[in-house]
């Protein structure tokens, strides 16, 4: 069943097209590849999913709705998390509370009962703490907890983004360059946990330059060049593709 | 360690309650002035401490509060106090209308637009705007609150009415702080970007950070009429916004007791310099040049939050 | 038709000085990211020095009034410069690290620190530069009499506005001051001596805003030790109307300011003129979210 | 932290419990409080000058009841809120009577704080109407109220035969209050009002409101605010090549204002003020302007600060002629049996709701070497 399905997205920069009528779906329960030389539009793509940036046209379908103009929020509401490339994590605020983000948006309480705190939301406090606890295991950063997100390592800081984005319980994940920094033995590592997102049934959805770590972990790769899609399949096909090989290693005319 | 944090916040409050017993009339009141700033800061530090919106332009909202106050109270004698949880409606209301179509502005853009919306009041209150406020002359003869048929008008009692609505405030605004809602504005605050990718609603938690900040500016523009009994636009003007703004950076940004203890600086300094007579802005500019320089990050900046784990044993807290 | 023109060069006139003091602003703003609120009251002080200078000095008695005023113009700019070097690193370079605000509370503070120092020191009467300084020639627009010296001071904003810009686009400091504007730690490993460049932006806003003081002083000859609060806030709505950051958007805000007070004034209410031109200022902004001339920063995620 | 919060709340209350003042019982003390700091700290200054001097002058005459007099001066900012602290504190320095202060709303947030400690003040530049209407026992004031100058000032303009009349003020309080009594009082006139409106004080250039006053057609300009305005009104003006005749109220009534306007741009200004030393043939006005000119070298500024002077004279008649310093007893003498206290700027005595009695307004012109001349 397909959870996210593009359809001839197009966005431009001024003169600049930087996706330019891509199309892919991505079905559900699996995790996705998308790769492409620097520049090629990965990073606009998943902007363009998560809301961060409008489509001048084409369609993106989550779950049957279209979220083209979806403010981000929402979208994370309905289901897409992300993490980003550049981490963006709260530096001054401890680890705890960076997941605790993620939990805000299936949380209710809001200013008034803040100030009041009737039982039922003490009830949904505790249970929000619970679940970051939860999710900080499961990138096992719980005795980092109550560390200020700056004082953690890169890697860290990379986990600790996939945790944050895991405690808005998503449907689909979107993950960009999750092993950015990280050395060998975090990467794998972090497959690892890629696979146990997936078994918890969360779609993922990534961007990467380490090949060995797509082609591991991916079942389906689609490839970008110059805002264009150049091809898509399973990784041993993309292997063998003669244009992404072109892509990467350039062609003899240039 | 948070046991003893506790033990200075009870002494201290143990010898600001008992103060009026030792201070005299002049001294009491610069503690009540002292308060309503304190409230009236501690409603700031939500809009500009917590959740980072450059907002200079409080005293708009003050003023709306203390001039329903003073209008209605002069005009339709209703008491002062009754009409407390009114000026505070009409202060977040008029702040839901103007902050809507502002609230995406950035950084310095906000400041100017604040700045401009507490011009805008000010001038329409000196213009007399719709013929009920007064014009330059203001309001005068708004009457003293009463409490159970005792009426509050010695400095003393209104030391303790005052610092009441401080306690009050102090009690729910922590509330706030350790909350789903006071953690949105610091994700807001820190990163807005991060905070939408985890699926926080930006501008309606900036939308309601201006509104409850206005709310409680206008709480204490009802206090502040009935501790005046006369207001005019001059209570109200940019510089005023200026001030309160200071308060909240030098004391800390989102921390209730570095905010209090800003406040005490900032109103309590230019008394003390009393003695240097017309050079006692001049000292208190340098000082607070100085402050800056050694404490950038306000005197007390917020610890962070702590929070009862259950499997792990109850964290310390890192300051 | 006769009062529009008045009005206009009324506008004109008001705004040539507010552009003048926003460059100030803006070129700080550029590199610092920093609200200098004590800028105006380094125009003040610019005020202030002329007239010290002028009555030290009595250079009026036997130099022609344009020398007067040049060599007047050359002293203020320097000193009103070194008290701009010296704030910085006073007040604002040891914050050049902390939050963006804390530095915003330290120029507060100097800005009550100069406001204060100067009434001391002055006192806090109003001072006068004395009348007879300028020749007070009109001449006339399309028989509309119009001051001489306020086609000086209008001309005098574009000069320095134009030398300004082409300082920053074409020189090669000018480069180093637009690449620190953009990224300090780049600037840094480019081998942009950043602390220099600041030093530099320190020299040259406070030197125009001091110039505007002397121009202010000597056009209206009224001066006193609170106006620069009044034209600091001015010349920072003018800055951000523009575009905060953006030279030629300090003298489209100020220009734009002057003109709207003036026709706000004149067919709406003159006691109403400035909360009209604060609306002016906000729709602007609602629709233009970064000023007039400023660059829309789409957001890198 | 918590050392830290507690640390720094020692400091500030131990800050303020060393500048308790000390309390001294062989003076008898007079409390000042004026701006002197702010916008209006010119003002302010200048009544502290005033005061000190006369004060001065009066002790080595030997004081009051054979007491030396002291004077406490607080600053109240311009600002209604730092007024009521300046109260509080004056309140409870042991001062038995309060001068001061400019600005109405300003007396006004004090006013209360006085009444309740039962301390007389006078107050020398506060002339809304109102202050003195609400009953308060032990109110009085030096300067004349709103009214009567906007009085004089209608009968001015009417009796120099001007029909079209622009008023033009600057929204203060004081400037209000006098714009929209002259304006009452005009348009009962066979006049017309033909433009009225407020400039934003503090600015420097006012062509915008000179042209448009000047398209209103108007043949006498009344301006009600302040001195530095109104110089800049008249040097504009006569750049503009307009020559229409303006008439001032007593807060243009500054020496300054021909200093900002020159006196070619000043000439032929008319103003309406209490009488100034300066032009007093009075003995008290006389002494009194050697004496500051001997102090202080320089003239007195703003006849506001002369009437802080005319306060003092009448906080010291008060003690000498009632033998006390009981707030009662000294009110009592102040409003029923001081007759014609010859003071800086005349005569002084106070009717029953503490305002100043008599015909106190001249009208002045500026002579073509930029003097005031009183007309007749």
């Amino acid at each position: 069943m397909t959870l996210l399905h593009l359809e001839n997205l197009t966005k431009r920069f001024g003169g600049l097209i930087a996706v330019n009528d891509v199309s892919f779906d991505v079905a559900e329960g699996t995790i996705v590849g998308l790769i492409g030389p620097n520049g090629a539009g990965k990073t606009t793509v998943f902007n363009l999913i998560t809301g961060n940036y409008r489509a001048d046209s084409g369609k993106i379908v989550f779950d049957g709705r279209l979220i083209n103009n979806l403010p981000t929020h929402k979208i994370v509401s309905l289901g897409i998390a992300r993490t980003f490339q550049t981490i963006r994590l709260f530096h001054k605020l401890t680890a705890l509370e960076n997941v605790l983000a993620g939990c805000h948006c299936r949380m209710k309480s809001g200013s008034v009962a803040a100030m009041f705190q009737p039982p039922w939301q003490r009830a949904e406090e505790k249970k929000a703490l619970d679940k970051a606890m939860g999710e900080l295991r499961f990138v096992n950063l719980e005795t980092q907890a109550m560390n200020l997100a700056e004082n953690l390592s890169y890697g860290n800081q990379r986990l600790l983004e996939v945790a944050r984005a895991l405690a808005t319980e998503p449907r689909l994940i979107i993950l960009d360059e999750p092993a950015g920094g990280m050395n060998d033995q975090e990467t794998a590592q972090l497959i690892d946990t890629i696979r146990q997102i997936q078994a918890r049934g969360v779609t993922v959805l990534l961007i990467e330059h380490d090949m060995s770590l797509v082609m591991k972990a991916c079942e389906k790769i689609v490839v970008l060049e110059n805002g264009a899609k150049i091809a898509e399949g399973t990784p041993p096909e993309i292997k063998a593709n003669r244009r992404v090989i072109e892509a990467y290693l350039g062609t003899d005319e240039e | 360690m948070k046991n003893k944090r506790w033990i200075v916040y009870a002494a201290f409050s143990l010898v600001l309650l008992t103060s009026p017993a030792v201070l005299n009339r002049y001294w009491i009141d610069v503690l009540n002035v002292v308060g309503l700033y304190v409230m009236l800061s501690l409603s700031l530090n939500i809009i500009l401490g917590h959740c980072g919106m450059f907002h200079m332009g409080h005293a708009a909202f003050y003023a709306v509060g203390a001039y329903t106050t003073a209008i209605l109270n002069t005009v339709y004698a209703i008491p002062v106090l009754w009409l407390m949880p009114l000026s505070g409606l009409l202060a977040g209301l008029f702040a839901l209308v103007i902050a809507r179509p502002i609230i995406h502005l950035r950084g310095d853009y906000l400041l100017i637009v604040t700045i401009g919306f507490v011009e805008i009041v000010r001038i329409a209150l000196i213009n007399n705007v719709f013929g009920i406020t007064g014009g330059a002359n203001g309001i005068f003869g708004i009457d003293r609150p009463t409490i159970f048929g005792m009426k509050i008008s010695t400095p003393g009692q209104f030391f303790y009415l005052i610092w009441f609505f401080v306690a009050v405030t102090i009690y729910l605004l922590r509330k706030l702080e350790h909350s789903r809602f006071g953690r949105a504005l610091n994700y807001i605050r820190e990163d807005d970007v991060a905070a939408a990718g985890s699926g926080i609603d930006i501008s309606h938690y900036k939308l309601i950070a201006f509104v409850i900040g206005a709310v409680w500016a206008g709480f204490c523009g009802t206090l502040f009429a009935a501790k005046m009994t006369i207001i005019a636009p001059e209570s109200f003007n940019f510089w005023e916004s200026v001030l309160l703004f200071m308060i909240v950076l030098l004391g800390g940004r989102g921390s209730i007791a570095g905010v209090i203890l800003g406040t005490f600086l900032v109103i309590g300094l230019p008394e003390l310099f009393r003695q240097f007579a017309t050079a006692r802005m001049l000292v208190f500019g340098a000082v607070m040049i100085i402050m800056m320089i050694f404490r950038p990050e306000g005197i007390l900046p917020p610890p962070p939050r702590t929070y009862r784990l259950d499997r792990t044993a109850e964290p310390e807290e890192a300051a | 038709m006769e009062f529009f023109f008045q009005q206009l060069t009324n506008g004109l006139a008001v705004g040539g000085i507010y552009a003048l003091i926003a460059l100030g602003y803006t070129m700080v703003y550029g590199v610092l990211k920093l609200i200098n609120f004590a800028h105006g009251d380094l125009f003040m002080i610019g005020a202030y020095l002329g007239l010290t200078l002028l009555t030290a000095l009595g250079l009026a008695d036997y130099l022609s009034p344009f020398c007067v005023i040049a060599l007047l113009a050359v002293m203020v700019l320097i000193l009103v410069a070194i008290l701009g070097v010296v704030l910085e690193r006073v007040a604002y370079r040891p914050l050049r690290q902390a939050h963006r605000l804390s530095a915003v509370v330290s120029a507060l503070g100097a800005s009550i620190f100069f406001q204060n120092i100067v009434m001391l020191i002055y006192g806090a009467k109003f001072q006068v530069y004395p009348h007879d300084l300028m020749p007070r020639t009109v001449v006339h627009i399309f028989g509309m009499p119009v001051p001489l010296i306020r086609i000086l001071i209008l001309l005098a904003s574009v000069v320095m506005m134009v030398a300004l810009y082409t300082f920053i686009q074409r020189t090669k400091v000018g480069t180093a001051i637009r690449a620190a504007a953009i990224d300090q730690g780049a600037a840094r490993l480019m081998g942009i001596n950043v602390d220099r460049v600041i030093a530099l932006v320190f020299v040259i806003g406070p030197a125009l805003g001091g110039a505007a003081g002397l121009m202010v002083g000597i056009y209206y000859g009224q001066i006193n030790f609170t106006m620069g609060w009044i034209y600091g806030l001015k010349a920072f709505t003018a800055a951000i109307l523009g575009g905060i950051g953006n030279i030629p958007g300090a003298m489209v805000g100020g220009l734009m300011l002057g003109l709207i007070e003036a026709f706000a004034a004149a067919y709406l209410s003159v006691a109403w003129k400035d909360a009209f031109a604060f609306c002016v200022l906000i729709l602007i902004l609602i629709v233009r979210p970064t000023g007039l001339l400023g660059e829309r920063v789409a957001e890198k995620v | 932290m918590g050392k830290r919060f507690i640390t720094g709340m020692a400091v500030v209350f131990a800050l303020l419990l060393c500048v308790q003042p000390v309390m001294a019982a062989d003076t008898i003390k007079i409390g000042l409080m004026a701006p002197l700091t702010g916008a209006w700290a010119s003002e302010g200054q200048d009544m502290k000058q005033i005061v000190d001097l006369l004060a001065e002058e009066l002790n080595a005459k030997g004081g009051l009841l054979g007491k030396k007099v002291e004077i406490i001066s607080e600053d109240d900012g311009g600002d209604p809120k730092t007024a009521a602290l300046a109260a509080q504190r004056l309140s409870n320095s042991g001062v038995v009577a309060v001068i001061g202060t400019y600005g109405s709303s300003v007396t006004e947030a004090s006013q209360a704080i006085y009444d309740e400690a039962k301390i007389m003040q006078i107050a020398n530049g506060s002339t809304a109407i109102r202050l003195s209407e609400k009953g308060l026992k032990n109110f009085l004031r030096t300067c004349p109220r709103d009214d009567e100058q906007g009085n004089v000032a209608a009968k001015t303009v009417v009796g120099m035969g001007f029909k079209n009349i622009a008023i033009l003020h600057d929204n203060t309080s004081y400037a209000k209050g006098l714009a929209d009594e002259a304006k009452g009082l005009l348009e009962k006139q066979p006049v017309k009002i033909v433009f009225y409106d407020a400039l934003t004080p503090g600015e420097r250039d006012y062509n915008t409101i000179l042209t448009k006053i000047k398209a209103a057609k108007p043949d006498v300009v009344l301006f009600t605010g302040y001195y530095p305005e109104a110089g800049l009104l008249l040097r504009q003006k006569m750049e503009m090549g307009w020559n229409v005749p303006f008439i001032g109220g007593d807060a243009t009534n500054n020496p300054d204002l021909v200093k900002i306007a020159g006196a070619k741009a000043a000439e032929g200004y008319y103003f309406l003020s209490p009488p100034v030393p300066q032009d007093l043939d009075t003995k008290a006005a006389k002494d009194f302007m050697s004496a500051f000119k001997k102090k202080y070298n320089a003239e007195p500024g703003s006849v506001w600060a002369v009437l802080a002077g005319d306060g003092f004279n009448a906080v010291a008649a008060a003690i000498k002629g009632s033998g006390s310093t009981e707030t009662a007893k000294m009110v009592a003498y102040l409003k029923t049996q001081l007759k014609d206290l010859p003071g800086l700027t005349g005569n002084i005595s106070f009717d029953d709701k503490g305002d100043r009695v008599g015909d106190l307004y001249r009208v002045y012109r500026v002579d073509a070497s930029g003097k005031f001349v009183l007309q007749p």
